[in-house]
């Protein structure tokens, strides 16, 4: 700029454009959009784990949950008045009904999915006032209702891919007759009706074969070898890739770590909360293996199996329904373990970690109350007299 | 024994056991309670609007009958009302002022300037933080509905940002002057019929600046209606102290400059008929 | 091992509220605030121990005995006894909270005489008689299914109270959601089921 | 980084700070006007009492509005002309104030000085007293009288003298330009400020990302025994008691003032106008103010007489590049968004920030997810959101109880918030209903 006259004309604001706002008057870039999205994201990895060892089938039960929880969230907001295209933006439903879907069993009617879709999002979440005000999971919520209300449709479970008659292990997951079957395959039978009847092939889920062996309450060479024919560092490494009958998401526990660690890395979750709640599970049922090897299986067969980590990394660090200070989120965390443990050990249902999380949903306004922080300046003293 | 017997006897002498038990707890621990509490929270209306200055009712019963209100100190109550709680207890029913709220403001999205496109919560409490909120005026109505969702009798109703009070809904019970943040609302003998649609003590050009029906102090209404009016400042109000109250007819003989003189049923007939304020016209 | 049971079958598995579903009346009516909710919890653990304690010793002692070498067997008069003996004991309960704790009593207001006609009660007391507890177990029986109450009423009544924050959309509000809320509830505690 | 960085609990990171748009940019001293508007009640406490009549004549620094009370403060003239009369002019928190109007006469022709004093050596009463003759106020925000906080009742023992030199708010650049160009007069003032307050820990907190002030401090801080303390780059650094935590460990009790610790804190600038009152004589009209924004031509430090229309400053800074969403008297965080641009700069003008709409944050109204992270941001150890439902619902009592009271406003919550909820205005209205209730 030339120094002496300046000819440039300045443009001076006319202020006619000004917004009257509190402070701050910035923000931080994030917004609940956002997080949304990213926890599908992280989502994806489970999701592709469980299309690879189920199917297409899985897809489409993915797509389909996820599109009925999104035309339910349109249809309420359509009767309740409210804006459905910003409602449905923000991705909660369609994050819900992903959880919801890798929460089915692969070949899940796809009615039920309807039925748990409804669930979820009326049920679990918009007869509470919607996303934020729900007090429990809504995905739980819809998967809880749908095990207790369908539960022959909700335990049946297909075999991954990767697990046939060969496979070690075999007779614990198969029923004699579906193993004769699935034999018979190998010999060469006609094809066609056996392709009709392959479809109907069901297996147990790693639990489940636990939850009906009979328990042997000493210390004995049977009692430390009763479950040895599904807890065994072969089978353990199989489970850990995926290799399990059981829901959509919670096969392959590879993946659901690297979607874990993605949520870590975004800042959504806090460490804490999956390790403690693994942690408390692996404690408590370590020290029942200890002391009664006959009644559950090592630590390592409960966090590989069943839907623990997927509990663990996505459904306990749910923001909506966790507690909302640090040290309650561990209580919280440490709540679930105990109580998923008490329920696969001793508990009619072989999985527990839906009912401890909607159980400790339930807890999460009492342990915000008795965890909540002290404020700066206060000390113990000084609250008591206020 | 028979079983018949053995089931009376049983029957009879538990239900006595009992009953010993029970009065002699009865007698132990007592307490006194003064029926005529119950009996005027009952005649009262149930409201618990608060307009009396208590908290609630049962509240206001306590202290009429302790003798530190009169019954008529409740503003809801008729005067039929009053005068049954007074004779329940034998009292005198007090002088009664029946009021009514007026908001003396005539500035709606029309008539008075928007400074600021105002972002944040929609309550005047709030608003009101916010560097006095968005409007030109900074003594008019906020319109942005507090007083309209505190009225227990749902008196008030917002109309192209301004507060309306529906003068046969309300009761004066004074929650709307109360939370209101602009002492906008005031309470007005319910018999008046004209008010002062403006509440800024600002001088006169100040307020044409914002507002196109501001009180410009020019006490013409002074003039022409001896005694009715007084101005205060730079704003002239009815003096709702005198013997006689300000009619429609002393309002057309005035012939107010700006219209912020007017009867009550003329300002809700002007407010309810402006056409509905869209947001392409703002400012 | 067999209190364990009891304990467990009591609080979790068949929890009178949310398996049972006695109860109800107060579980609504006093769950608006958590403070109440303590109040009524702590009558209601009272209230159904003490209970339990005596109907036990009733069942077990008045209806039916020995007279003259026979067997006196006056049964039948099992819930008519029962519901004097607790409607008795409310009264006693209401008559103390009245001077010991008007807040309290206040608060609690109707709800405690509906303790006297509450089915919690006097399923504890039938629960007892029909299990064939002896004196000891029915009372433990009574005192921790005072407590599954209790939680069912804590759990819930803290609910409600974040319940009251939230944008509960008009038609949902009250009753409603707190019944719908109690169905979840109730769902999770399926999960316990087996337990013993 | 540096491991002695000292810090405090809580607090959040702005991404985008913006103070390289005028951090590098020297003070600047304005061009004389032909009228000021200088506003009488812009300290906390009662407002000053005008001593001069309309049509007056009135020399630069001499007095036009004298304390009433103790909680009060002098105004003097900010420069020499004819005094036109009282007028009500916007106010930066959006009501409208009274200010005297003065005309001036271009010569800016000053008045008779207060005598110059010898602060190592005099009486400590005749430094309090200047303190107060000159008008100093807290000119961090708050505009706190001086002398009050120079004199804690004796009950308190005060024996940290803190000066706040974090200027933890994006954007502002006033006092980091003034501790690079002056290091002297701040340090100077805070020694005075001890002398009269009989301590002798002096500590001067700066955030390490001010590294040439740190070292243009550094330079002389021995000479005067203060000993300048780095403090890591998180907001609200500056708030007092986060900063008395930071440098010394202590923690203001709830509902208490610093003094309750054994500290004061001082605003830099304060200190420097300090100095100048007592080493000099001249009292304060004129401060230090970061005219910036991603909309200003030419962002930077202007030295600017004690009201000074805002609108002057923006044509000075060479007007905007388009029309700015937002008009802020102060820093982004805790600033005040102005109706319009006839508000003038006062003693505790730290900066005016003109931000487009685009970065301006926009409130909106979906609900709390209780993700935590204004949990995690509150330096109080709050938990605003619960704090914020809870006033949504108009329960006051639920917030009173969770302690809304002890919110500092600082704007960490709302800044982290995903939802974008206004929860400094929630906390604003509680405050108010609450101390309403009171009443």
């Amino acid at each position: 700029m030339s120094d002496g006259e300046k000819t440039t004309e300045v443009m001076l604001p006319t202020g006619s454009d000004l917004v009257l706002s509190v402070s701050p008057h910035l923000s931080a870039a994030d917004s609940v959009r956002r997080i949304m999205y990213k926890v599908l994201l992280a989502l994806i990895p489970a999701c592709v784990a469980g299309i690879w060892f189920f199917g297409w089938r899985a897809l489409a039960v993915i797509v389909v949950t996820a599109l009925f929880c999104i035309g339910a969230e349109a249809l309420w907001c359509r009767i309740a008045g409210k804006p459905v295209l910003g409602t449905i933006a923000d991705g909660s439903a369609a994050l819900t009904g992903v959880l919801l879907a890798l929460n089915l069993p692969p070949e899940i009617p796809f009615w039920i999915c309807l039925v748990g879709a409804f669930l979820a999002i009326w049920l679990g979440k918009q007869v509470f006032g919607g996303l934020g005000n729900n007090p429990f999971n809504p995905a739980l919520v819809a998967r809880v209702g749908l095990l207790i209300a369908l539960p022959a449709a909700m335990t049946t479970w297909t075999p991954p891919r990767g697990m046939g008659a060969d496979s070690p292990a075999a007779a614990e997951f198969y029923s004699p007759s579906t193993l004769h079957k699935l034999q018979g395959k190998k010999v060469g039978l006609d094809s066609v009706t056996h392709a009709t009847e392959l479809d109907s092939v069901t297996c147990a889920t790693p639990l489940g074969v636990v939850g009906t062996t009979p328990k042997i309450l000493d210390k004995s060479f049977e009692a430390q070898q009763n479950f040895q024919a599904v807890d065994n560092n072969e089978m353990l490494w199989r489970y850990f890739l995926g290799i399990k009958g059981g829901c959509i998401g919670e096969t392959s526990i590879l993946a659901l770590l690297i979607g874990g660690i993605l949520l870590i890395a975004f800042k959504l979750i806090n460490w804490r909360v999956p390790i403690c709640y693994i942690g408390t599970v692996a404690v408590f049922t370590g020290l029942v293996n200890y002391f009664f090897p006959g009644v559950t299986p090592t630590p390592l067969f409960h966090i590989l199996t069943g839907g623990l980590v997927l509990g663990a990394f996505f459904m306990a660090t749910d923001m909506v329904t966790s507690p909302i200070t640090p040290t309650g989120c561990i209580v919280f965390a440490i709540g679930c373990g105990i109580i998923t443990s008490v329920i696969r050990i001793w508990g009619n249902y072989p999985e527990g970690v839906s009912f401890s999380i909607l159980f400790m949903n339930a807890l999460v306004p009492l342990i915000d109350r008795w965890c909540g922080q002290r404020p700066f300046g206060y000390t113990v003293k000084r609250e008591v007299a206020k | 024994m028979g079983t018949l017997t053995a089931a009376v006897m049983v029957m009879a002498g538990i239900g006595l056991a009992l009953g010993v038990v029970i009065g002699f707890f009865a007698k132990l621990f007592q307490v006194k309670s003064d029926a005529r509490v119950e009996l005027v929270t009952e005649l009262l209306p149930g409201a618990n609007c608060g307009g009396c200055g208590k908290a609630g009712c049962s509240d206001f019963a306590k202290s009429v009958v302790s003798g530190e209100n009169p019954p008529s100190k409740c503003p809801v109550s008729s005067k039929e009302q009053v005068t049954a709680i007074a004779l329940a207890l034998g009292i005198d029913a007090g002088e009664s002022f029946a009021k009514k709220a007026v908001v003396c403001c005539g500035g709606d999205r029309e008539q008075t300037l928007r400074l600021a496109n105002y972002n944040g919560v929609l309550d005047c409490v709030s608003a009101s933080l916010v560097a006095g909120g968005p409007k030109g005026c900074a003594y008019g109505c906020l319109g942005m509905g507090t007083c309209a969702r505190k009225c227990p009798f749902g008196a008030i109703e917002i109309i192209n940002g301004l507060a309306v009070i529906h003068k046969e809904l309300c009761v004066g019970c004074g929650t709307c002057v109360a939370v209101c943040p602009r002492n906008v609302i005031k309470l007005v003998p319910a018999e008046a019929e004209v008010h002062v649609y403006c509440n800024s003590p600002a001088k006169g050009p100040a307020k044409k600046q914002v507002c196109r029906v501001p009180c410009l102090g020019c006490r013409k209404c002074v003039r022409a209606a001896e005694g009715k009016f007084t101005v205060n400042g730079f704003r002239a109000e009815v003096n709702y102290q005198a013997p006689e109250l300000p009619t429609a007819e002393d309002v057309q003989k005035i012939g107010c400059p700006t219209g912020c003189l007017l009867t009550a049923e003329e300002h809700l007939r002007i407010e309810m008929n402006e056409p509905e304020w869209s947001a392409g016209k703002d400012e | 091992m067999k209190y364990l049971e009891l304990t467990v079958g009591a609080v979790l598995v068949y929890n009178f509220v949310l398996s049972r579903f006695l109860g109800i009346c107060p579980f609504l009516g006093v769950s608006k605030r958590l403070g109440t909710a303590m109040g009524m919890s702590g009558a209601v653990i009272f209230v159904m121990t003490l209970a339990s304690f005596i109907t036990s010793l009733l069942y077990r002692h008045v209806l039916r005995f020995e007279y003259d070498g026979r067997t006196v067997d006056i049964g039948f008069l099992q819930v008519l006894l029962f519901i004097l003996v607790i409607a008795g004991l409310v009264q006693l309960i209401e008559i103390m909270l009245q001077k010991l704790s008007p807040m309290l009593y206040q608060a609690l207001g109707i709800y405690l005489p509906l303790i006297t006609t509450n089915c919690a009660v006097l399923g504890a007391a039938t629960i007892n008689a029909n299990n064939n507890y002896t004196v000891l177990e029915a009372t433990v029986f009574g005192f921790f299914s005072g407590v599954g109450f209790a939680l069912a009423l804590l759990l819930f009544a803290s609910l409600r109270e974040r319940l009251d924050l939230a944008a509960v959309p008009a038609p949902f509000k009250g009753t409603a959601i707190a019944l719908i809320t109690a169905g979840i509830l109730a769902m999770a505690f399926v999960g316990f089921s087996g337990l013993c | 980084m540096n491991k002695n960085v000292k810090t405090f609990h809580g607090g959040i990171h702005p991404a985008c700070d913006g103070k390289s748009l005028s951090n590098g940019v020297s003070v600047q001293r304005a061009p004389l006007l032909d009228k000021y508007r200088v506003v009488i009640s812009e300290n906390v406490g009662k407002p000053p009492k005008p001593v001069v009549e309309a049509g007056a004549c009135v020399k630069k620094y001499q007095l036009i509005a004298a304390a009433d009370g103790f909680v009060s403060a002098n105004l003097h003239a900010p420069t020499s002309g004819r005094v036109t009369g009282i007028v009500e002019v916007p106010g930066a928190m959006g009501v409208p104030v009274q200010a005297i109007e003065i005309e001036a006469d271009g010569a800016d022709e000053a008045g008779e000085l207060l005598p110059a004093l010898d602060w190592r050596n005099c009486d400590v009463a005749l430094l309090r007293k200047r303190v107060e003759e000159a008008g100093l106020v807290g000119m961090g925000g708050a505009a706190f009288p001086t002398h009050v906080k120079l004199s804690p009742p004796p009950e308190k023992k005060v024996d940290v003298l803190v000066l706040n030199g974090a200027e933890c708010e994006p954007y502002l650049t006033a006092d980091h330009r003034l501790m690079v160009e002056q290091p002297e007069a701040v340090l100077e003032g805070a020694a005075i400020s001890a002398r009269i307050l009989g301590v002798t820990k002096i500590y001067i907190g700066v955030e390490i990302n001010k590294a040439d002030a740190i070292d243009a401090l550094n330079a002389h801080a021995a000479e005067f025994g203060i000993e300048v303390v780095p403090l890591k780059v998180q907001y609200p650094q500056g708030s007092e008691k986060q900063l008395i935590f930071a440098i010394t460990g202590r923690k203001v009790p709830a509902g208490g003032l610093p003094m309750d610790a054994g500290c004061v804190v001082q605003n830099v600038g304060t200190a420097a106008a300090l100095a100048d009152a007592v080493i000099r004589g001249i009292p304060l009209v004129e401060r230090i103010v970061t005219v910036t924004g991603e909309v200003v031509a030419h962002p930077g430090n202007w030295l600017l007489k004690i009201g000074t229309p805002v609108i002057r400053v923006v044509e000075w800074a060479g007007g905007v590049t388009e029309e700015p969403g937002k008009l802020i008297l102060g820093g982004p965080m805790m600033g005040f968004a102005q109706k319009s641009f006839d508000v003038t700069v006062t003693k505790n003008t730290s900066g005016i920030l003109l931000l487009p709409r685009t970065v301006a944050v926009t409130y909106g109204s979906s609900p709390c997810i209780r993700c935590g992270r204004c949990v995690a941001g509150c330096p109080m150890n709050l938990v605003p959101c619960a704090l914020g439902n809870a006033v949504e619902a108009e329960r006051f009592d639920l917030a009173a109880q969770n302690h809304v009271m002890d919110c500092l406003e600082c704007g960490s919550c709302a800044y982290v918030c995903p939802a974008h909820r206004p929860l400094v205005q929630h906390m604003r209205r509680a405050k108010a209903e609450i101390r309403k209730r009171k009443k």
